[in-house]
């Protein structure tokens, strides 16, 4: 078979300054999704149209789902002379042609380098009358060169509180939730162990309804979903706020903390047992609620699988990469099951990731290559030196997966060649079970191709 | 373009709406100064004579905000014209994300004879410049980005694409990369295609063209191939539609010298000067090409169109024409006889069931055309069409071209001015024997308009809006929409079919013989699934209760 | 590679008393699986040692979890005199060491063939005083010779009814649902939607929470779950029946119909989108509630990856084999999908069958195969003559795929070489989800495995 | 068997707890009848001389309604015996469920030297009786199910199994055998082996060594193979085992005639009365064959073992000092040298991980017996342990037998009367011959018992009960038990893991060297694995609430 990356040699070279198969992307994507979980909202790109392009066209391919999303079609003379007049002429056209309750402003690095001012060309917009009464215009800063996508997104969730955020003094019985970048169906997963915990909560932001919506024949620019502006004004009452995934949620959750006094527990995403573990007794212990029989009949569930089927887990190697703070629970989760995830990276920068990672894994009988920042060429030259049983990670691994013919398991952003993530989640003690039911599937599909007449299983 | 449509049916209606009425109705809602600039990119075919083609405005800025479906620059020179070469290393110089996008999302095929065979394809490179490189500049970085390449990959071939942030921090890419040609002996150049030059992706192809003939074009006098010597320009082998067409052009023993650009690779850009004749697909992205290398190397061009079985033979015939050999013109007829019975078939077991169904382009620079032959062959009429980065000449015909204004986005772009080449130049016909082939019905240096070529009471529209599209469907119900993949679930949701025509919605390819058969498929499958029956649930269908009893 | 049923030949041959490879089981296990879905009750095999360990063999293999259940023990001398004093002693011994709350009986070949009268003996074991008050006895007879699995479970089926249910005279508003066979996750799904409708139901059996049950530490012989006395004892009084499936659930249905004068709609199982329209469709009629939006949402998702991903459905060939009554659902679903369900065994008997799926067939282009008392050696042959682009059924089916080389969806009964199967439905709109995503993930797995080099695609 | 255990450490205890408070504790709750004759079946070896080895009830009637794990007669005769031979179609005769579950659901392996030779393992075939063929009788189905299958196989050898009700009805399969058999022209022949038979699957080893030694024993005269020729009897090539101890003879330079059965033809049984020597494994289940083997045929047999580094070595070494070959015996430790040192390396390394660790294990007729000696490898140690469906010579040693009393399900069993070919007897070794290898410590025709094997103060427990198990783990907390399907998971709810001795879990082989090391691994895995710690949710462990604030 024709190797579809026949150039990726074995022998490792130190790189400072090519990137090759990146395992991230830019921050406006991830502010875009984001905004896409506020009702009523149209997010806008304040850059050359190609970003927001692009970023409708992946976000599109991602959740097979309408990803509209207004952009400020800098010219090169916008370049020079800076984007203000294209964002208030997008601002009156957006809020006059499709009548958004929101404009959702993040930047690119075009507007970043020029130095536009956000926060002075909202307040004109507003002072010359392009914001309609009742509306908002909220904003985010998300230079493409500084961090990724993941970055993109928390800032874009600090955008959303320090854009509507208020505290009337008055305690709201009501957790906030941030779920990190995650699916609709995590996020509505969440929403579901929360209320089955009885505890009332403000989820944001909200893609569940909006990019895992119906088929009704009628197209509806502004889905039933999303997080609603009185929820999002009410987060600086709430009695709290859990912030899923450091790298994605936390910095919302700090901006609560310190601007409203709503304290915070920042945890890993759910994904796997002991992750959803501690978010469920988390929840227990700031709502003061029993975790219900429902809930830890779930767990068992998961925990039943995990016991019953460890022989076919129980040390295999596994190459994964995506996003930090999914990886971060995936290893727990993998090594909870006494796999052994030998190569790890994420495309998005920040030390504490290796730290987080090599504390998860020091227990392994074998060395951990991580790293942050890194690249799906270093991550597939460490495959070549150390196969792996499995491959966890977003579309782009499957020509990896082909090459060096390992069992693939799609997890992550983007998916672009199949269906499910968004309405089955992974987050949860039912999203363990999806998970282990597709790594054994993985595993087990391997095995009977791979068996000869005398050892293929009836019985698994 | 002369489709079998516009020979038939020139005044035909493709619909009785009133089409005016439309109009102000979508522009209504506007803004006065966004309506006043719309109203000039939205055109209605009228009824009566064809011949008076109404001026349309294209290639002109977007309204910001407007959600236009449109890209930039980088996108129309990395991710279309370079994207589909396999030999060369594509550096992109910027931040992650131009890089990430365009890393095999268009889709190009291409098939390496062996594994030997360099593909860099599959691969995505980007400096993924960081703050600091912003604040102090990137020429090291991408300095040392090319070496790394080299060091890992020895290809013969690197180009580099500026991405927003290079040119407002002036990093100097060219110079950076003269330096590296120099230093590793290996082609090494760049491309000044930051996304907010010009108005949309078009200004890219410009540059690139531009690139490439500068660069690359010339390098390699070898003579290859047959008697019949062609290059096919603006054909990115999306689904494969370009091995299609090497198919059939080996069955009549035509030689391709090179593809602009897919399944390409740098090595036939450098001989494609040797060819004979460049036949031009999608005139929009490549015509650049083909008037630089006429001008330098003597070369005549004509468009073809290999979408559509009629097309597609009258394509052939046309070239065979130019070569005016008995042979070759025996062997094409042959090969058409062969090749248009079963797609024939094909042609009449869909007609059967798309007959008179209605469908909607908006696509592109050529594709909202030129797949209006295959809707015609299905006896489809196509009620609106229009272009994401078509200029004036697109839609009004070749012809148009010295009526049109530069303006300043497009002066931005830089005009090569060339020259013969004193020792490769080769005049391949006199004009007089281009004249006589011409009176033959065969146009050189030319090409129609996508409105002379549309029905009458048809929506011709330029970076038609999200907001227009969604009017559109409302009032004319088409039965399918071709656009891209930004729109194929906004189409989808309102209950219309959605094809894609720049990805083939992962299937193709439609060019050609074979190509049109899987369109015919395609279209009659998507326009007579019964899954677009399910859209309603029984209970909204037939809302009564016939409550057998009520629950407390 | 070697063939693992390499003797199957191409041409069809015409057989009147070999079976070979069937698609079906006998009755008991039916009956042994209805049992389980009774909560505190202790099936019981009345027949030799083996029935009993073979069905809980092969029910353990399926669902990966606890299988209990009495055997009368025949011996020889138990054959030639009759098995009452074996059964007498089974039911003293299983209420005073196991202490369930019932003992559900059904009988084997062997108690059929010497014509065991459980009515009788179950008065008798009342008589001598081995059923403890308030404790219960339930029986159908099952004999393996009639029928098949699915036999068994409806007689079970009735005989819950036909051992509970009682009518006050006082109606209940509740509606009854037979769930058919299928897996307490089915099960589970069908209360779940039951209640998002607004309507009250009895589901009986109900093996969610039994089949499906938490690693706890602890073992439970009566887990939570399972349909209880009380419900089952008002089966008389409620205002209607929903039967899903009319091979496993029509008796019980219609014995209330004709005892109790509880009407009943006997419905397709809702598996696929146009049977499970149905089903909810029924509820609300019956139990005269609207729908709420959150079930046609779901509705809406799963239209919306049948609308999305047409492209990949149409024109591909199936096969599949299993239990009539989820042939039926699936063979319509199929067809609504634009695929082309070509062959269909069941191993049931039942001439209604093959009539019902030429009825859902009659206007695909090619001519369909169909079989009920067919076999998978008889498939596997069709198959060879006209290949198919998918296979689903069972587990048996994986020497099929392997040797033609087909994509393989497992569904049905015995599933016991993967897991997830009792965790996710494949009934309802989410269980149609589930089934697209399985089916796609089959059909793009092999689309990558055989893509040359020019067509491997990143994006589908 | 003279395990390595019982060689150094006999009076051990296994365990401190009280087993007769246990015992008792669990009696109690049974009816007074049951507790009485459960008493018989549930033993405590007694602390003390261990050469006094009680009495166990064994291969008794199962209470009704006890919630045993035992199969049937037709379980052991076509699932154990015939189901692992290959090119033999087995036809169940009944209705279908008997035929399918007995479908690839026993691990047996095979292994074809092409895709040419039969195996019809992988199919299951059956007369599926209907009611109709109860009533008016199901010969006349039965004979034209053997013409199909005849038909579209071609089959060499045709076998039929008679299930409960063919029994009732009176089908007389044997002469519809004989009829077919006739008329074919192959060899066809049945088992009357009702479900009903005996009182557990062991009833079925007997009949099915009686058919096999009837119709096919003794057909090939053939001498095949080299000098050391041997028989393994009772190995079914679960997971492999055969496979692996094929490899080893093979090293050793024996040769393995046949092999009852596993990876096993009908033609190697026709031939098997040819070799020298019969090893049985599973003297349970097929000492039967063995003696009437010698009886007709002048073949010794001996026990030997494979489970185990040490019993294979041991076996191997009894193999060689029957052969009375110096060169065989050299060949022997030299193999045995090769593989141990590996396997010892393995066993350290797990035993740091498993050492002092309990184990149950009740299960079949020998594996029981067997597999303590791979815990004992480990440092483990077994408290307790039973067969499903073993008799009193199984847990007592074979010396029992004469004090055995036949009852009347035995006695329905047949007995074959066996006396010497006339033709092909040949007496392989003189009795004086044996008994000068036996005074070197090599015994034949005999076997040791599990309660001789086992530690004092430990249960050996026949046909243990659901309730037994139960209250045997609440009462002394193994860390890990072996047994078959039924039991997995009600044990693994419990929290302790449970190993398959029938499949292996779909592991193995456990069998010879690397079967052993296979085992050492699964077992350290399985009772050191990180899942279980996870049993207990967060708020299982620490159910108090800090409650930050109380929502309304």
């Amino acid at each position: 078979m024709i190797m579809l990356l026949r150039h990726t040699p074995t022998e490792l070279a130190d790189r400072k300054a090519l990137m090759i198969n990146p395992a991230k992307t830019c921050q406006p994507i991830g502010a875009m999704y984001a905004s896409l979980g506020i009702h009523g909202c149209m997010p806008h790109s304040h850059g050359s149209q190609g970003c927001c392009s692009y970023h409708r066209s992946t976000l599109t391919r991602h959740y097979k789902e309408p990803v509209v999303a207004g952009t400020s079609s800098f010219t090169e003379g916008s370049s020079v002379f800076g984007g203000q007049s294209n964002m208030l002429q997008a601002i009156d056209n957006l809020f006059t042609i499709y009548e958004p309750d929101i404009v959702s402003v993040h930047t690119t690095c075009l507007s970043e380098t020029i130095g536009d001012d956000l926060t002075q060309i909202v307040q004109k917009a507003h002072d010359d009358g392009k914001v309609p009464e009742g509306k908002y215009v909220i904003y985010a800063p998300t230079p493409s060169y500084v961090g990724s996508h993941v970055t993109g997104f928390s800032n874009m969730c600090k955008g959303i509180v320090s854009g509507f955020a208020e505290k009337t003094g008055e305690k709201l019985d009501q957790v906030n939730i941030i779920p990190g970048f995650v699916e609709p169906s995590d996020m509505e997963e969440i929403k579901r162990l929360s209320s089955e915990m009885g505890v009332k909560t403000v989820l944001f932001p909200d893609t569940s309804g909006i990019l895992n919506g119906p088929q009704t024949g009628k197209y509806h620019m502004y889905p039933k979903g999303g997080t609603t502006v009185e929820e999002m004004k009410s987060t600086g009452d709430s009695m709290g706020t859990i912030a899923l995934g450091s790298f994605a949620s936390s910095l919302a959750a700090k901006f609560l903390d310190t601007k409203f006094k709503v304290p915070c527990d920042i945890l890993e995403l759910p994904i796997g047992l002991p992750a959803t573990d501690r978010f469920i007794d988390s929840l227990r212990k700031i709502a003061g609620v029993n975790v219900p029989e429902s809930i830890t009949r779930e767990r068992g569930q998961l925990v039943d699988v995990m016991t019953d089927m460890q022989q076919y887990f129980y040390g295999k190697k596994v190459a994964l990469f995506g996003d930090p703070d999914q990886l971060i629970s995936l290893t727990e989760f993998l090594v909870s099951l006494d796999m052994i995830p030998v190569h790890i990276v994420t495309g998005t920068p920040g030390k504490q990731f290796a730290e987080t990672i090599q504390a998860i894994t020091k227990d392994l009988p074998v060395p951990v290559n991580v790293k942050a920042h890194g690249d799906m060429f270093l991550l597939h030259q460490w495959i070549k030196n150390t196969p792996v049983d499995l491959l966890i990670g977003n579309t782009y691994g499957k020509y990896i997966a082909r090459d060096e013919d390992i069992p693939f398991v799609r997890h992550g952003f983007p998916i672009l060649d199949r269906v499910g993530h968004s309405y089955f989640p992974t987050v949860g003690y039912k999203g363990g079970l999806r998970l282990l039911e597709k790594i054994l599937g993985a595993l087990l599909d391997r095995q009977d191709r791979d068996a000869p007449e005398e050892s293929f299983e009836l019985v698994m | 373009m002369n489709s079998t449509l516009t020979d038939s049916v020139v005044l035909e209606r493709a619909t009785d709406k009133d089409l005016h009425k439309i109009k102000s109705e979508i522009l209504e809602k506007y803004p006065t100064k966004v309506a006043r600039k719309r109203a000039k990119q939205i055109v209605i075919n009228e009824p009566g004579d064809s011949n008076t083609i109404p001026e349309i405005g294209a290639n002109i800025r977007t309204v910001p905000g407007i959600l236009t479906q449109r890209g930039c620059c980088y996108a129309g020179c990395k991710g279309v014209i370079l994207g589909p070469t396999r030999d060369v290393i594509n550096i992109v110089h910027g931040p992650v994300g131009c890089s990430f996008y365009a890393w095999l999302t268009r889709r190009n095929q291409t098939s390496t004879p062996s594994d030997d065979a360099p593909n860099y394809m599959t691969y995505c490179f980007t400096t993924d410049m960081q703050d600091e490189n912003i604040v102090f500049g990137g020429e090291k970085k991408l300095k040392q980005a090319i070496q790394e390449a080299f060091d890992i990959f020895h290809p013969e071939t690197i180009s580099v694409f500026s991405t927003c942030p290079v040119g407002l921090i002036g990093d100097d890419i060219h110079s950076v990369c003269r330096e590296m040609k120099e230093k590793l002996g290996i082609n090494i150049f760049g491309f000044s295609c930051e996304g907010y030059k010009g108005v949309s992706q078009s200004a890219g192809h410009h540059i690139a063209n531009n690139g490439i003939f500068k660069n690359v074009v010339g390098l390699d006098d070898t003579i290859k191939g047959g008697k019949f010597r062609i290059n096919l320009l603006g054909e990115y082998n999306i689904g494969g539609d370009a091995f299609e067409i090497e198919r059939i052009l080996d069955a009549c023993g035509i030689s391709l010298i090179s593809t602009f650009s897919g399944n390409s690779t740098i090595e036939q850009f450098a001989n494609s000067h040797t060819a004979d004749l460049n036949a031009v697909m999608c005139h929009r992205s490549i015509t650049y090409m083909a008037e630089m290398m006429e001008e330098k190397y003597g070369m005549p061009w004509m468009k073809i169109n290999f979408i559509g079985a009629e097309a597609t033979a009258k394509s052939l015939r046309k070239i065979a024409q130019y070569f005016e050999d008995e042979e070759l013109m025996a062997r094409v007829e042959e090969v058409i006889a062969t090749e248009i019975t079963p797609v024939k078939e094909e042609m009449e077991k869909a007609r059967a069931l798309c007959e008179g169904k209605l469908a909607m382009l908006f696509v592109g620079g050529s594709r909202a055309h030129h797949y209006q032959e295959l809707f015609a062959e299905l006896g489809m009429r196509t009620v609106s069409a229009g272009y994401e980065f078509g200029h004036r000449d697109d839609y009004e015909g070749r012809r148009v071209l010295p009526s049109i204004k530069v303006d300043a986005d497009s002066r931005n772009i830089e005009e090569l001015s060339v020259t013969k080449d004193p020792e490769k130049y080769r005049q391949r016909k006199s004009e007089e024997e281009l004249a006589k082939i011409e009176a033959k019905g065969v146009e050189f240096r030319e090409y129609g308009g996508l409105i002379q070529d549309m029905k009458n009471n048809t929506f011709v529209i330029d970076d038609i809006s999200q907001y227009e599209t969604e009017k559109l469907i409302e009032a004319l119900k088409p039965d399918i929409f071709c656009a891209g993949i930004k729109e194929k679930y906004v189409i989808q949701k309102s209950g219309v079919p959605m094809k894609q025509l720049h990805s083939y919605d992962y299937g193709g390819p439609y060019a050609g013989f074979k190509g049109a058969v899987n369109f015919y498929r395609d279209i009659s499958r998507m326009t007579n699934s019964k899954v677009w029956s399910y859209v309603k649930a029984p209970w909204e269908k037939e809302p009564e209760l016939a409550a057998t009893y009520a629950l407390g």
